[in-house]
């Protein structure tokens, strides 16, 4: 269902139950409150002058005078100020679901980066080139951080034709060590969008589609130049829906009618990069593994990689199938003596014993050379058990709530002493914004207090509750 | 010939003093013999600060083997080192030299072919008991028992009492007026620092503190064997707290005289002068802290007022006597504001200053450490490169010539020449060669020794001919 | 990793160490601690002589805390800035027991002339907390609340409140600063070196079970709806192995070597606590196992004092053990070596089931046979033994080929094996 | 030049005080020393090595002097009320 958006910020209908506030944080592009039929409720009443990030340019607020965004309380401290930034972060986080949603980790992915000639415009400190070569590098890192099953191609397009860097490979240092030589990512010439889709679906054409295909187009150019023919780029725009390869385009220039229509059919998400920050942020939007609930329009699919492993074809069937695979937890071996290695036939120190047939290989996750089981470090499948079990948002606790239960005068994290109720005034008191005026922060389920800063640490690094965790 | 740029000075520049805070302490037990560690190794306050001032890497190495019964064996040091057994002794010794100075480890010694190191037992025991806490020396201060309403100080109250005695110490010691010798009216321009002064004062608080301490020892103890009673007392004081009152009698039995010294310092608080009460304040319990901030009572930032500009013009925001009567050494202090003093950098100024022996690196050193943090907001160097070369330049002007004593030999004959000058060349005594004009420049006392070598070859040559 | 050979003859050790401050959990389990007072006679140990003499060596708790009071106060008196920090973890629960919370009964006693101040409050203040979680213990039992008695010690929990503490003193620098202008002046006075570096050493007396993830883990296969309640045993699991690898990854994230001390010695618990073992695996921490024939203060000294910047360069590390990357899986915590992954969400199970426990997955039926012939003949096989073991010098001869210091006896735990997990077999002989 | 003992293995010994110093101030040297006469003149010898002089010793500290004053006046002083 296309949706025709008008460009005019703030304009656009899906926001319309929010009570007409002009100063919606409205950057054009996937609004802050999560992707597509996604989740959360529809946005609470928002109370206006809503903090925006100080980083902003001037004139990129809108008419209301920014000056009244960071005030200065009575004591002339910014306190407040950080504050509540600090809650909107967390009023962010309540306002995401706290159902597990089902995420599908093992993810393919082409970085598609448009090498023209715009990408020596120099609106970003020193060149475009450098900024996004900067931020992909670590960008690489990071999700290969998150997603250690996950793969990686990039492709690049320039002078009108589109090439495989690197085919798609799980091998973090490969991809780095190709982004970091800038000699043959020289830009030059004029982007063309139609071929990089179509060499992006043909590199992902032998991966059966169970698998999450994904394309990240990062777009500088306004134009594209495609061949003509009887392949128009729409007809390659179906050929993507079909093969369900979801698509997020980030264009560093302007918003282009055909990159917003690919990404909203391939239920993917399009934004268009302000400021470097912003630019930063969209990248590291697209770094968790894409949200699907049960019935989204584009069905995950489940991969079965490892031939031994494959399981019936994956049926359509109303409710996403995943499969069961085999999968083998290795033995790292001490680094005494040097053995033989199976993959490479090489004498190695230490090394992964393959748990079935005893093969040594030398690094994890492959498939076992020897008996074919996947074999991956326990280790890998756990960093992304963190979602399966989100941490509960922890209730603020107001003054009447510390008043009448008792409740301990350290943290339950950091042991940290607590501000003394009494203190504070009546003035600060109610509870707004996510922010409690005592500093407590309390589990739903094993009733311990916590502090600010132990609240945020256990959400966003630790996910775990202590109290909770025996 | 490309003429090096001063800013980085060349390899030989003269080392400024060693970084760590304790090299006046360092330098003083040094040259101490066996038996002045026994008597300090009975207390365990000097056992733990000894420990603590030494090197990270052999500091690990007694604590590892304080609580094994056999000695240190070099193969098992080496083991601990990952260093394979063959590499040379010399290695090993060298980490463990800075414990074999202290006396805490006895000489190698070869015993049941293994080369080991026993370690001294006295220091053993005392390091031993101050980890366990069952000392009997009371060398970490007693309490003194008193009532309990008495009033007691509050630690800023000490800091502040520390300071302003510091302070105190500072004008009056090192600064002399000419004009007022009675240092009554000291006017503040003439106020001048003597070269040694200015040296001192460039030092972080910490190296201040032992000097003063490790003077006022080899002043005051020189022969009397209770210099390792007075030292202990400084370690002892180290370990102490700062907002405890202690008993002066019982803590040191045999050093009153110099914990009342000490009181002038600043180093201690004594509420009146013959109570057995005592406070020691921020001064001495952060004597081997190692870290110089914790003796600093400004704040850093306080310490940085100072903005240079490519014009030679200084901009110093602050009123501190002390640091204007420095900066008046070397800047032609042009305007005075409360807060505000404002300066020119000129030849004749920094010439003066360099004829009381102030060389262009401390000056240098000055600048860069009491840089106003605006300063950092350019890119580095920190002070702009032509001031730098500038006053190297008048610190390299005034030693244009360098004279020396010499005896001058001129030859007539190649042959002799030539000989006389391998000769001279041969036991270092040649100054300066001139083969153009056969000139041989001798140092004086080797004038006998070549004049009789000549003397003989010229009977040979004669004979020969 | 090949042992850095310092080539020049003055290696360049480095001439100061930041700051470093080191949280020990205290392990305080009443029951493991019983089992460690009266421990089995140690085997023989005829490889070398000096061990062999020195018999197992029965360690209570109080002579264990005096030990770890005499190693704690040597770290603080290595360096001016040194801190400790103490957690005792008891079954179910875990407290901070230094430094006291405000509210702490006992003001600071009067100084004691003959010891150093920072000691004398360190080793008072644990006596007292350990006092303390000791009375409470008891009177849990005398209200006979024994619900979480036999739960294995909270050490997912103490973990959590460590690097809370940890979050807490040394925020994390943002080391994600803004790569493109890398070159923002360093603020004068920027506390760049004396950042302090922190360490975490867990003293485990718990044998045998894979910590806190073995307990009796009620299999509840409820599939109920959509996972708006958690699972029962979802919260058992954020405590168990999800939680301890959460904590992992923070701990890697700020850089916190995780060090573990395991005590009972492999006459008591043939099998060591995996997870503890990865957990210092994964975070560059030392993993070590007591022989438990006494020396304990000696080997504190030598394996945990040196701080995260001395290890490796210059001082030695104890060698890395053979750390089996194990699992454990979501319905039984059973260890697993090979186990069925769900695809979707990553969930571990030890046999094929049709649908995930924890995403509600449907899997193909027609997989499901082949899935279970497969895990029929899987043999678990043996984690080979850590270091070659010591030539054996002539006329000494070693009573069967696995003697190395202290038996590994146990076959490898099969398939079938029960809780416990998978032991240590023979070695392989690789000839 | 054959010495006074008629025959080439002579040699001549005087003693005296070295200087070195670089080309430009031995050239101020030199001039400094033209403008003097008879016994007041500094220099025993000159060689043709331009960064050393031999002087007479007692003139050490004179010749300093008149280095720095010589100094002193071909350098530009701004002017002090800027």
């Amino acid at each position: 269902m296309p949706l025709d958006v008008n460009y005019a910020p703030g304009g656009s209908d899906e926001e319309e139950e929010d009570d007409e506030d002009i100063l919606n944080d409205n950057r054009p592009g996937p609004s802050s409150r999560g992707g597509k039929g996604g989740s959360g409720a529809g946005g609470a009443a928002k109370p206006n002058g809503k903090g925006k990030d100080p980083g902003r340019h001037a004139w990129e607020a809108e008419y209301k005078a920014s000056w009244d965004v960071v005030q200065e309380d009575e004591s002339g401290s910014l306190e407040s100020a950080v504050e509540s930034l600090l809650a909107r972060g967390r009023r962010k986080r309540a306002l995401m679901s706290e159902t597990p949603v089902r995420r599908s980790i093992i993810r393919h992915l082409f970085i598609i980066l448009d090498l023209s000639e715009s990408m020596n415009d120099k609106d970003y400190r020193p060149t475009r080139f450098e900024v996004i070569l900067g931020y992909l590098r670590t960008y690489v890192v990071e999700w290969f951080d998150q997603n250690p099953l996950g793969q990686i191609g990039i492709i690049i397009l320039r002078d009108r034709l589109s090439e495989v860097l690197v085919p798609m490979g799980g091998n973090p240092q490969e991809i780095l060590s190709v982004l970091s030589d800038k000699r043959r990512l020289e830009p030059s010439g004029e982007p063309s969008l139609q071929n990089g889709l179509v060499m992006a679906k043909g590199g992902m054409s032998h991966l059966p589609s169970t698998s999450s295909l994904e394309v990240l187009i990062v777009f500088s150019a306004i134009s594209t130049a495609d061949p003509d023919g009887s392949t128009t780029i729409h007809t390659v725009l179906n050929d993507l829906v079909t093969s369900r390869i979801r698509t997020n385009i980030i264009a560093l220039a302007g918003e282009i009618k055909i990159c917003r229509q690919i990404s909203e059919r391939t239920g993917g998400k399009f934004g268009v990069a302000l400021d470097q920050d912003h630019l930063k942020d969209l990248l590291w939007e697209t770094i968790p593994p894409p949200a699907t609930t049960v019935s989204s329009s584009a069905p995950t699919t489940m991969n079965v990689r490892s031939a031994l492993a494959a399981g019936g074809k994956a049926g359509g069937g109303k409710a996403p199938v995943g499969d069961l695979m085999v999968m083998g937890f290795p033995i790292r071996l001490p680094l005494g003596g040097e053995t033989l290695c199976a993959c490479h036939g090489l004498l190695k120190k230490g090394g992964y014993l393959c748990p079935r047939c005893g093969s040594k290989l030398c690094d994890v996750p492959t498939d076992c050379e020897v008996c074919g089981l996947m074999v991956v470090s326990s280790p890998h499948l756990a960093r992304s058990f963190w979602f399966l079990f989100p941490v509960a948002n922890y209730g603020v606790l107001g003054v009447e709530d510390v008043m009448s239960v008792a409740s301990s005068e350290t943290c339950f994290g950091c042991d940290v002493e607590f501000p003394d109720v009494s203190t504070i005034d009546a003035g600060v008191a109610q509870v707004e914004d996510g922010v409690s005026p005592t500093g407590r922060y309390r589990c739903a389920k094993c009733r311990s207090d916590f502090c600010a800063d132990c609240d945020l640490y256990i959400h966003d690094t630790l996910h775990t509750c202590p109290g909770c965790a025996q | 010939m490309v003429q090096p740029s001063f800013s980085h000075p060349k390899k030989d520049a003269p080392a400024t003093t060693s970084s760590s805070p304790t090299a006046a302490l360092d330098t003083f037990l040094d040259n101490q013999h066996q038996s002045y560690f026994e008597e300090l190794y009975k207390s365990e306050a000097v056992c733990l600060c000894i420990l603590r001032l030494l090197p990270p890497v052999c500091r690990q190495i007694i604590l590892h083997y304080l609580w094994a019964h056999g000695t240190i064996r070099t193969t098992d040091v080496k083991q601990f080192l990952q260093k394979d057994i063959q590499a040379p002794l010399a290695e090993v010794d060298e980490v463990v030299r800075p414990a074999l100075n202290r006396k805490i480890l006895h000489p190698m010694v070869h015993k049941k072919n293994k080369m080991q190191w026993p370690l001294n037992d006295t220091f053993k025991r005392g390091l031993r008991n101050a980890l366990t806490g069952l000392g009997t020396s009371n060398s970490f201060g007693v309490p003194y028992d008193r009532d309990p309403n008495d009033e007691v100080p509050t630690e800023e109250e000490l800091i502040a009492y520390g300071e302003d005695t510091f302070e105190l110490l500072h004008d009056s010691g090192l600064m002399t007026d000419p004009a007022d010798p009675s240092g009554r009216s000291p006017n503040l321009v003439r106020l001048t620092i003597t070269s040694k002064g200015f040296q001192f004062l460039l030092e972080d608080r910490q190296t201040q503190l032992w000097e003063i301490l490790m003077y006022y020892l080899t002043a005051k103890e020189a022969n009397s064997e209770r210099s390792a009673e007075t030292l202990s007392m400084f370690f002892s004081l180290g370990c102490m707290q700062l907002g405890q009152d202690y008993s002066a009698s019982q803590s040191f039995p045999h050093a009153q005289n110099a914990l009342n010294d000490l009181a002038q310092y600043g180093f201690i608080y004594k509420p009146s002068e013959e109570s057995d009460q005592f406070f020691p304040t921020h001064l001495a319990t952060a004597l081997c802290s190692g870290d110089a901030s914790a003796t600093q009572s400004q704040t850093a930032d306080e310490k940085r007022f100072l903005i240079l500009e490519t014009n030679y013009k200084i901009y110093a925001y602050t009123s501190n006597e002390l640091e204007i009567a420095i900066l008046n050494l070397f800047v032609d202090i042009r305007i005075r504001y409360p807060n505000l003093v404002v300066g020119k950098l000129d030849r004749k100024n920094v010439k003066a200053a360099m004829e009381k022996g102030i060389s262009a690196y401390q000056i240098i050193a000055y600048l860069s450490s009491h840089a106003h943090p605006q300063m950092y907001s350019s890119p580095p160097p920190l002070l702009h490169p032509t001031i730098v070369d500038q006053l190297h330049l008048w610190d390299k002007e005034r030693n244009r010539l360098k004279t020396e004593e010499t005896v001058m030999f001129e030859f007539f004959s190649k042959e002799l020449y030539d000989d006389t000058e391998s000769e001279a060349r041969a036991n270092a005594a040649l100054q300066l060669a001139v083969p153009g004009q056969k000139l041989l420049f001798i140092e004086p006392q080797t004038k006998p020794a070549i004049t009789e070598f000549v003397k003989e070859r010229q009977n040979l040559l004669r004979s020969g001919l | 990793m090949t042992t850095a050979q310092p080539t020049a003859a003055e290696a360049v050790y480095p001439t100061t160490t930041p700051p470093s401050v080191l949280l020990v959990i205290v392990d305080i389990h009443p029951l493991s601690w019983s089992l460690l007072a009266s421990p089995p006679p140690a085997p023989p140990f005829p490889v070398n002589h000096a061990i062999d003499l020195a018999g197992a060596s029965p360690m209570t708790l109080p002579d264990f805390v005096t030990i770890l009071m005499v190693f704690l106060n040597a770290h603080l008196a290595s360096r001016w800035g040194n801190e400790v920090v103490v957690y005792g973890a008891t079954a179910g629960r875990a407290k901070l027991l230094y430094p006291p919370p405000p509210s702490a009964v006992a003001g600071p006693s009067k100084p004691r002339p003959n010891s150093y101040r920072p000691f004398q409050l360190l080793d008072s203040r644990i006596e007292e907390g350990l006092r303390e979680m000791i009375s409470e213990e008891e009177d849990r039992l005398q209200s006979g609340d024994t619900a979480k008695l036999n739960e294995p010690s909270a050490m997912v929990s103490a973990l959590t409140k460590a690097l809370c503490f940890i979050n807490r003193i040394v925020p994390p620098s943002n080391n994600t600063s803004d790569i493109t202008n890398p070159n923002e002046p360093l603020a004068p006075g920027g506390s760049g070196p004396d950042r302090p570096e922190t360490r975490i050493l867990v003293i485990n007396a718990t044998p045998g079970a894979h910590v806190s993830a073995s307990s009796d883990g009620q299999t509840n296969g409820d599939a109920d709806g959509n996972a708006s309640a958690q699972p029962t045993q979802g919260n058992q699991q954020r405590g168990g192995y999800v939680g301890l690898m959460n904590c992992v990854f923070a701990a890697q994230k700020a850089k916190v070597p995780i060090d573990v001390l395991s005590l009972p010695p492999p006459t008591i618990d043939a099998s060591p606590p995996i997870f503890l073992q990865q957990a210092a695996h994964l975070t560059e921490g030392v993993y070590w196992q007591w022989n438990g024939r006494g020396g304990l203060l000696q080997y504190l000294h030598a394996v945990y004092l040196p701080p995260a910047s001395l290890r490796h360069r210059p001082f030695a590390v104890p060698p890395q053990d053979a750390v089996g990357f194990r699992a454990a899986c979501f319905c039984h915590h059973k260890t697993l070596d090979i186990g069925f992954v769900c695809s979707v969400c990553l969930s571990i199970f030890c046999e094929p089931r049709p649908v995930c426990l924890m995403c509600k997955t449907r899997f193909p039926i027609k997989s499901l046979p082949t899935l279970k012939t497969l895990a029929a003949n899987i043999q678990s096989i043996p984690i080979p033994d850590t270091v070659p073991p010591p030539i054996i010098p002539k006329g000494v001869t070693p009573n069967g080929p696995n003697s190395v210091d202290g038996t590994r006896k146990g076959r490898g735990a099969g398939k079938t094996g029960g809780g416990g997990g998978g032991g240590r077999g023979e070695p392989i002989e690789i000839d | 030049m054959s010495s006074a003992y008629g025959d080439t293995y002579n040699v001549k010994v005087t003693s005296g005080v070295l200087v070195t110093c670089d080309s430009a101030a031995k050239q101020i040297l030199l001039h400094l020393d033209s403008m003097r006469e008879g016994p007041y003149k500094f220099i025993i010898r000159d060689f043709n090595d331009d960064t050393h002089v031999l002087v007479k010793r007692e003139y050490v500290e004179d010749i300093k002097e008149l280095l720095q004053n010589e100094l002193e006046k071909n350098t530009y002083i701004q002017d002090p009320n800027l």
